[in-house]
């Protein structure tokens, strides 16, 4: 194992913590960074393209994730929960809880003959589950690490994999494993989840079957998606009209959720730009009561899609129910004109809104729209409560790619201050970091 | 060294994603480029700067063989560091990689057709073949780095970029053009979502600025030249005269009689020409405003005292730059909502100013007569349609977002309404924008508050005229209300307020002499939103806060501390490397015309020396890496062909021309 | 370590007895999934077909058709081939 | 037409109930989520926003307040939690208050303590006059004529009806005048325009929908409606209504036979004889209907209930005594023996009948009147000509 001793703990291996962990790396400090998932990438590796500048997401992302990865002074713990996190000193005792792989990755090459092997096909949740893969598998094509992972809740101990396996990485033997870190501070980057739908029945409640969320459509979007093509779920139809529901699961007191999700605006009409280039001939349409394009570049984004044919209607849409054929039926009033409508779509996307995704066991205050409280947003955006622990992404709330990124160089710069001015390390070691 | 024997190249083409392979046919491409001399393999890959495909690279260099590596995918921007990275780590020279620019130039391009984009790519990476053939090993400039920075701007974003700076063990130079810290934060009272009082925030941020051992801060000081690059700028600073001290300030502030328009208040009230801008300012010595001042003596009990500013002109060495220049309010043209035109029409920050003024009475006072309703504009100077809005200088409207007016809107109409309850307050926007955390929060107090929200469509903007005689109030606002299903609704107000939105600043040169560019928005621009958000295209020249875009407080201090975490990453060890690029001079042809020497723009970039050639005295070009930007202006003047800039020189131009130009033999077969 | 002395077929074992109610879970699962692959198969062998096609003829729901073809392509064992309609068609990929 | 904005009004309409008016940001979800809503008449938003905007007379000429049977669907899924519902409500309140000159209306809804004092004085004034004059209290049977006399009943009767009617009629007036003029509709339209279906509207305005509560029950789609039909909301609306109806039939006919002189009012008649009949049925629907209500009131059990104005209570505190004292009465006349209660019973149960129909056009009731009227609006449609069909066509 490494030296267990860092200057900065950084959860979450999404692109805001990566971004972090790189800014913190960069200036020499040695930094962990630890994940759940048995691959670093976050939500945003599952993004087709970003907007506005429709790069592909891989493009942003995967050569970061390589960055991390190659990074002398960043350590990668995948697959890892957080147990426990204890003042010790002026930094913390971090116990981290390593999940058994069932796969030696000093030895895995990630060819993924085990995966072609096993005899069970499972639910992807890569790919909103609406792709498969094994139950040993190498978790997407571009992971990292690229290594394999078996999930014990499908396998059958069959033993296939094990055999099949060229370099003899498959270790039934594994066992979880408990290890503490000490860090001087702690970034908290454990980004979000998408609002829940399920309460809201008058939107089915999520139980009608070409009634999608946002991630689903990503993937239906990106060349490595579940089905390589935009098909609607329920029958495998390419859709010829698409309707999205802005605010389903923001801004809306039913359900709780007050505050604004900030960027469901931006990727729906992303993704109906997309979809106008894959699906040439489909009409798009966005219900929505505020169109909130504020970012740098976005204003005329929304231009451009309206210039492109997207329909924009103002009005929230009241419900959702399907025809005989799964056709989802939208009913709404067009707020311009007043006119009530009721229309039939073949596939409705539910523009959720961010929720702050289950957070490890670092106990901090959490504001009352749930996320990680920041006490003085307008002196110390990335501060939290609990001294020596900091903030970014969307555990701060919502926040887009681009804010998040920078969010998280920001709280990398705090971090790093503080490590200069609490940390452990001797004043010759500090010198040192620069030499 | 692999380098040294006969080239092995390795070809990669990347999908992209779907971005170059929805265009080009990839595997058609690389089947074809198979066949072309010394190309040992060709890959084509899903995503090549993931981790797998950069793996495969360097799993070929070490297996195969491979001493050369040439990838066509997005633009060299995005991922040539990337992919030269690779290399290096499979243990490569990094100069040994071309990179071609399959998607920017192709793809995306040629999207229509697939045919022809296909053609395209096969003759775009047979010449990057083609000059792969001919590259040498080469070596990074290595240079010693500054471990100084320089911080451009005293507003809340430079205070926090200086402050993270300092904090980081570098020193860090700050200068401002006007006499006091602060910039535009300390124009407002309270700021969102916490309410805290600005000031206050402010002034805990300038008392930390200034108390840290490692930041220095010239007020009234302006760059006036740039030179150098990243780790080792040169900058030229001119200060002025504060024009009076501590001990005579009163006395000549008592004295001084010259008033002007005051633009902390935004012509509001008038001041002096000596002036603080505010009480408990930073610093709290006066300054003389030089611009107006008239040059006439003071009388100071009975003695002429006449002041002049001897401007300090004076040199810095800095490893970077921090551009933290901030924004300016939209001003409206006279005319726009009446603006100009009738005195109850005002912007939103003249309206913060005069309420931060009038901090008594019971009901808001405007022009003389007490106010009952107010319209509040949105979106002006913003979102702006072409031929429907005015278009600024440059013959561009500004078509973006503002992204704080939403919001600062809405902690306007809280204020209003907690200070003066029976005030009515008609909100005219295109879309509410209170995106930030907390942000929707004041819609909704705005909404419990009384406040009527009235939609209007972006091309058919309210109208504001004065009310005909006789009416109950000065000023009617008519609206072609979206909420009341387009139906026109007027409204008869005391005051119109427009939330004006950011305009990019006039930096007096300073970006031509930074050589960093700006967007179509004409804001400064960022090298990529998300791969280098803070970065311009110069290296070590970074962007902190509002002059690079609409943002609010929390944002630019974002914004700042990111750059500082750059400005930590690039001089932190004191040492930068710089690409090769650069021109060399080939002295067995060189015979010292000067022709180069005539040709360069850079300073000291090239120059000839007399060197001692078999006892005689000759004249040779000789180029100073570190000076010289790669141009090439040297290369096209040389008589000889002397002069050839590494890694583009005009053997591997000529190679590359030569390749576009061939039909292979393959490319009837792919394209067909 | 005590799982060293196991020998590899008594380690499978004991992990199948202490996931006994997953492994259980899991068998229907494959056997359902065998059952599906099976019908599937010979109906797409026959010619290129749509999803629904495959749900009516199957009298599997045309959502778990749909997730299954879409498995079986992506580990080689079906291809799209064309469309009919809105609908791609698929085939059996035939084994060399 | 110009449309001015008043911001008096949202304030205005606050006192009427309208709890979370300001609330609202307009997404349209009330309006798309009822089912009783239309493209010809828009509601709760387009009321919500005439007042957020103090648009007076398109309010008050707006019939489609009228329409809306408070389902309480709309405030269950207003995101904004704005109560839609109730500001209808609110709205209905407003107008009755407005369409009364009078200003009796006012006090119920503005100042319902002085409302509520009104209806307990007049109910006093009713019986204190009526008890002036009693003659005897019978104890072997309970002749509640012979205490007061039926014909003195039935004058007073036709006195405030006579009067209820006037101020009915004034209000309605003012309706359509409002109605009208926020229409379009002149003289000259209805004189010289297209063909109207005055009877078909008629028909429907008057039986379809308040008797046969159609849209209410066939349109409402709301949890409650598809609860058994005894606690459906619209059997409880009807049951209310058609027990009213019942009863005011039954003593109409009562007073009929006497007229024509088949049978003496007050004379014994066995269950089955039909005025007898129908009143007891009627009694008994309406007992039902209205306790029902005043329960839910109470209890607050959906979104449309969760907000009661006084003017609310006083309406079915009116209804519910006539009622259940009506009832006392009829239980008085079959016991064996006559109680000496059962002639103040009947004092009550007059005099609270008296206030009730007195304030009919200044309280909740008068719903019934407007909704009538706005419904006749609404159904009121140009007769399509139709044109012989062309041979051929395109």
């Amino acid at each position: 194992m490494d030296d267990l001793h860092m200057d900065a703990l950084v959860i979450g291996g999404g692109i805001a913590g990566m971004q972090s962990a790189l800014d913190l790396g960069d200036q020499g400090f040695q930094v962990a960074l630890v994940e759940r998932d048995p691959s670093i990438g976050g939500r945003m590796i599952t993004l087709s393209k970003v907007f506005p500048t429709l790069d592909c997401c891989s493009c942003i992302t995967t050569p970061k994730m390589s960055a991390v990865a190659h990074h002398p002074n960043i350590h990668l713990y995948t697959y890892c929960e957080i147990q426990s996190v204890q003042e010790h000193g002026a930094g913390f005792d971090v116990s981290i809880l390593q999940k058994p792989r069932y796969v030696d990755i000093s030895k895995c090459t990630g060819c993924r003959e085990c995966e072609y092997e096993c005899p069970i096909t499972v639910p992807s949740p890569f790919d909103r589950n609406l792709g498969a893969y094994r139950a040993i598998r190498v978790p997407f094509s571009t992971a990292v690490p690229q290594k394999a992972v078996l999930d014990p809740e499908y396998c059958l101990w069959c033993g296939k994999c094990e055999q099949k396996c060229p370099v003899e990485a498959i270790d039934f033997s594994q066992q979880p494993e408990t290890f503490t870190i000490e860090a001087d501070s702690i970034i908290m980057a454990t980004g979000f989840d998408l609002t829940p739908v399920s309460t809201k029945k008058e939107y089915g409640a999520g139980k009608l079957h070409n009634v999608i969320d946002p991630l689903m459509m990503e993937r239906f979007l990106a060349p490595t998606g579940p089905y390589g093509r935009v098909l609607r779920p329920g029958d495998g139809k390419e859709p010829g009209s698409i309707a999205y529901v802005q605010c389903a699961g923001s801004r809306d007191e039913t359900l709780g959720i007050t505050y604004c999700s900030r960027v469901c605006c931006m990727y729906a009409i992303k993704q109906a730009m997309l979809l106008n280039g894959a699906l040439p001939m489909a009409d798009i349409t966005i219900y929505y009561m505020d169109i909130r394009t504020f970012g740098k570049g976005y204003e005329q984004f929304y231009q451009n899609a309206k210039a492109m044919g997207v329909n924009f209607v103002r009005g929230k849409v009241a419900s959702i129910r399907e025809d005989a054929d799964q056709n989802p039926i939208l009913k709404v009033e067009m707020t311009d004109t007043g006119e009530i409508v009721e229309q039939t779509f073949d596939l409705v996307v539910l523009s959720q809104g961010i929720v702050p995704a289950s957070h490890p066991t670092v106990s901090l205050p959490l504001g009352s729209d749930g996320f990680i409280s920041v006490p003085a947003p307008d002196s110390a955006p990335c501060v939290t409560g609990r001294p020596g622990i900091f903030v970014t992404g969307t555990a701060a709330g919502p926040m887009d790619i681009v804010d998040s990124i920078v969010s998280a160089s920001a709280a990398a710069a705090e971090a790093s201050a503080y490590i200069r001015e609490n940390g452990s390390r001797l004043e010759v070691e500090k010198e040192a970091l620069y030499a | 060294m692999p380098e040294n024997q006969q080239p092995r190249i390795g070809v990669y083409i990347c999908h992209c994603g779907g971005n170059i392979s929805g265009a080009v046919q990839c595997e058609s491409v690389a089947k074809a480029l198979k066949g072309l001399p010394n190309v040992t393999i060709t890959r084509t890959d899903e995503s090549m700067c993931s981790d797998a495909g950069q793996s495969l690279i360097e799993k070929d260099i070490q297996e195969l063989g491979i001493n050369r590596v040439v990838v066509g995918a997005c633009a060299p921007m995005l991922h040539e560091q990337t992919f030269r990275g690779a290399v290096t780590r499979a243990g490569l020279n990094p100069f040994l990689y071309h990179h071609v620019g399959l998607r920017e130039q192709d793809s995306w391009v040629h999207g229509h057709d697939k045919t022809a984009a296909t053609d395209k790519a096969l003759r775009l990476m047979s010449a990057g073949v083609a000059k792969a053939r001919l590259l040498q090993p080469l070596d990074p400039i290595r240079l010693g780095a500054e471990k100084h920075a320089l911080v451009i701007g005293g507003g809340v974003a430079g205070l926090r970029a200086a402050l993270d700076i300092a904090r980081q063990g570098l020193r860090v130079t700050l200068i401002e053009k006007s006499p006091f810290l602060g910039g535009r934060m300390a124009q407002l009272e309270t700021v969102f979502p916490t309410e805290e009082e600005a000031r206050a925030l402010l002034h805990d941020l300038i008392q930390k600025v200034t108390a840290h051992p490692n930041v220095t801060i010239f007020m009234g000081a302006e760059v006036m030249g740039v030179s150098g690059y990243v780790g080792n700028f040169t900058i030229q600073v001119k200060q002025h005269s504060r024009g009076v001290s501590d001990d005579n300030a009163e006395a000549l502030m008592s004295a001084c009689t010259q008033e002007v328009p005051d633009p902390f208040n935004y012509g509001l009230t008038k001041r002096k020409v000596i002036y603080r801008p505010y009480e408990g300012c930073y610093s709290s010595t006066p300054a003389v405003d030089w611009d107006h001042y008239d040059g006439r003596p003071f009388d100071v009990n009975g003695w002429p005292i006449e002041l002049k500013d001897e401007p300090k002109s004076f040199e810095l060495n800095v490893g970077a730059v921090v551009v933290a220049t901030g924004f300016d309010p939209y001003t409206p043209p006279q005319g726009e909502y009446g603006f100009g035109e009738l005195p109850q029409v005002v912007t939103l920050p003249q309206l913060i100013r005069h309420l931060a003024l009038s901090k008594d009475g019971k009901s808001l006072q405007w022009n003389g007569r007490a106010v009952r309703d107010v319209a509040l504009i949105h979106c002006v100077g913003s979102r702006q349609v072409d031929g429907v809005h005015q278009p600024q200088e440059d013959g561009q409207v500004n078509n973006y977002c503002s992204r704080v007016c939403c919001t600062a809107s809405l902690h306007m109409t809280a204020d209003l309404h907690k200070r003066y309850p029976e005030l009515n307050i008609y909100d005219l926007h295109q879309d509410i924008r209170t995106y930030g955390r907390g942000h929707e929060e004041y819609y909704r107090h705005a909404l419990e508050d009384g406040v009527r929200f009235l939609r209007y469509n972006g091309e058919e903007v309210p109208e504001v005229s004065p009310a005909p005689q006789g009416d109950s109030h000065p000023v009617l606002v008519k609206v072609k209300d979206m909420l009341t299903y387009g139906e026109e609704i007027e409204i008869p107000v005391d005051l119109v307020v427009l939330a004006v939105g950011f305009m990019p600043r006039d930096l007096h040169g300073l970006d031509k002499m930074l050589k960093i560019s700006r967007g179509n928005d004409r804001f400064l621009l960022e090298v990529h939103p998300k791969l280098r958000p803070v970065e311009t295209a110069v290296k070590g020249v970074i962007l902190a806060g509002s002059a690079q875009g609409p943002m609010n407080i929390q944002e630019s201090l974002s914004a700042a501390s990111a750059a500082a975490a750059k400005v930590a990453s690039l001089l932190g060890r004191g040492k930068v490397e710089l690409p090769p690029f650069v021109a060399a001079v080939d002295v067995e042809k060189c015979n010292g015309t000067g022709a180069c020497v005539e040709a360069c723009v850079y300073e000291g970039a090239i120059a000839l020396q007399t060197f001692n050639e078999n006892g005689e005295e000759v004249k040779r070009a000789v180029i100073t890496p570190a000076n010289c930007v790669g141009c090439g202006a040297c290369v096209a003047v040389c008589p000889n062909n002397a002069v050839n800039v590494q890694g583009w020189t005009l053997a591997q131009y000529e190679a590359m021309v030569e390749a576009i130009g061939m039909d292979l033999p393959a490319m009837t077969e792919v394209t067909a | 370590m005590t799982t060293q002395t196991l020998s590899r077929a008594e380690l499978l074992k004991q992990l199948r007895t202490t996931h006994a109610e997953s492994v259980k879970r899991a068998q229907e699962l494959l056997k359902e999934q065998k059952h599906m692959q099976q019908e599937l198969c010979a109906f797409f062998r026959e010619k290129p077909r749509t999803v629904p096609e495959a749900a009516q003829a199957t009298g599997i729901p045309a959502d778990k058709v749909l997730w299954f073809v879409a498995a079986m392509k992506k580990y080689g064992i079906v291809a799209e081939a064309g469309m009919c309609g809105d609908y791609p068609l698929y085939k059996k990929v035939e084994e060399n | 037409m110009t449309n001015r904005v008043d911001p008096t009004l949202m304030r205005d309409f606050k006192k009427y109930g309208a709890v979370g008016i300001e609330k609202c940001f307009n997404c349209g979800t009330c309006t798309a989520t009822c089912s009783l809503t239309s493209n010809d008449s828009q509601f709760p938003r387009r009321i919500i926003r005439m007042a957020q905007l103090g648009l007076r007379d398109q309010i008050l000429g707006s019939k489609e307040m009228w329409l809306c049977y408070n389902c309480g669907k709309c405030s269950e899924t207003c995101p904004k939690q704005a109560e839609p519902a109730n500001i209808m409500a609110a709205a209905r309140c407003y107008a009755i208050t407005n369409y009364d000159t009078l200003g009796i209306g006012r006090l119920f809804c503005r100042v319902p303590l002085v409302g509520g004092l009104i209806a307990v004085l007049l109910a006093i004034f009713f019986g204190a006059f009526m008890y002036t004059q009693r003659e005897t209290m019978s104890t072997e049977s309970l002749k509640l004529f012979n205490f007061i006399p039926y014909e003195f009943i039935h004058t007073a009767g036709i006195v405030v009806m006579i009067l209820v009617a006037l101020a009915s009629l004034l209000a309605i007036f003012n309706m359509v005048v409002r109605m009208a003029r926020a229409n379009d509709i002149t003289i000259k339209t209805i004189t010289g325009g297209a063909r109207m279906n005055w009877l078909t509207a008629f028909w429907d305005a008057v039986v379809v929908q308040p008797l046969g509560q159609k849209r209410y029950r066939e349109e409402c789609d709301i949890e409650e409606n598809r609860r058994v039909w005894y606690l459906s909301k619209w059997f409880i609306h009807a049951a209310t209504m058609w027990g009213f109806l019942g009863l005011v039939l039954a003593t109409a006919l009562d007073y009929l036979l006497e007229i024509v002189g088949v049978k003496a009012t007050g004379a014994a008649v066995p269950i089955w004889y039909p005025p007898r009949l129908i009143g007891t049925l009627g009694g008994l629907l309406f007992t039902y209907g209205v306790t029902v209500l005043l329960v839910k009131r109470w209890r607050a059990v959906d979104k449309a209930h969760s907000y009661s104005r006084p003017s609310d209570w006083i309406f079915l505190a009116l209804l519910w005594f006539s009622g259940i004292t009506g009832f006392i009465v009829e239980i008085a006349l079959y016991l064996p023996r006559a109680p000496i209660w059962g002639y103040w019973m009947f004092l009550f149960h007059v005099s609270v009948s008296m206030t009730l129909i007195f304030l009919l056009p200044f309280t909740k009731f008068a719903h019934s009147l407007y909704r009538v009227v706005a419904l006749y609006f609404h159904a009121l449609k140009p007769v399509p000509v139709i044109e012989p069909a062309k041979a051929g066509t395109d």
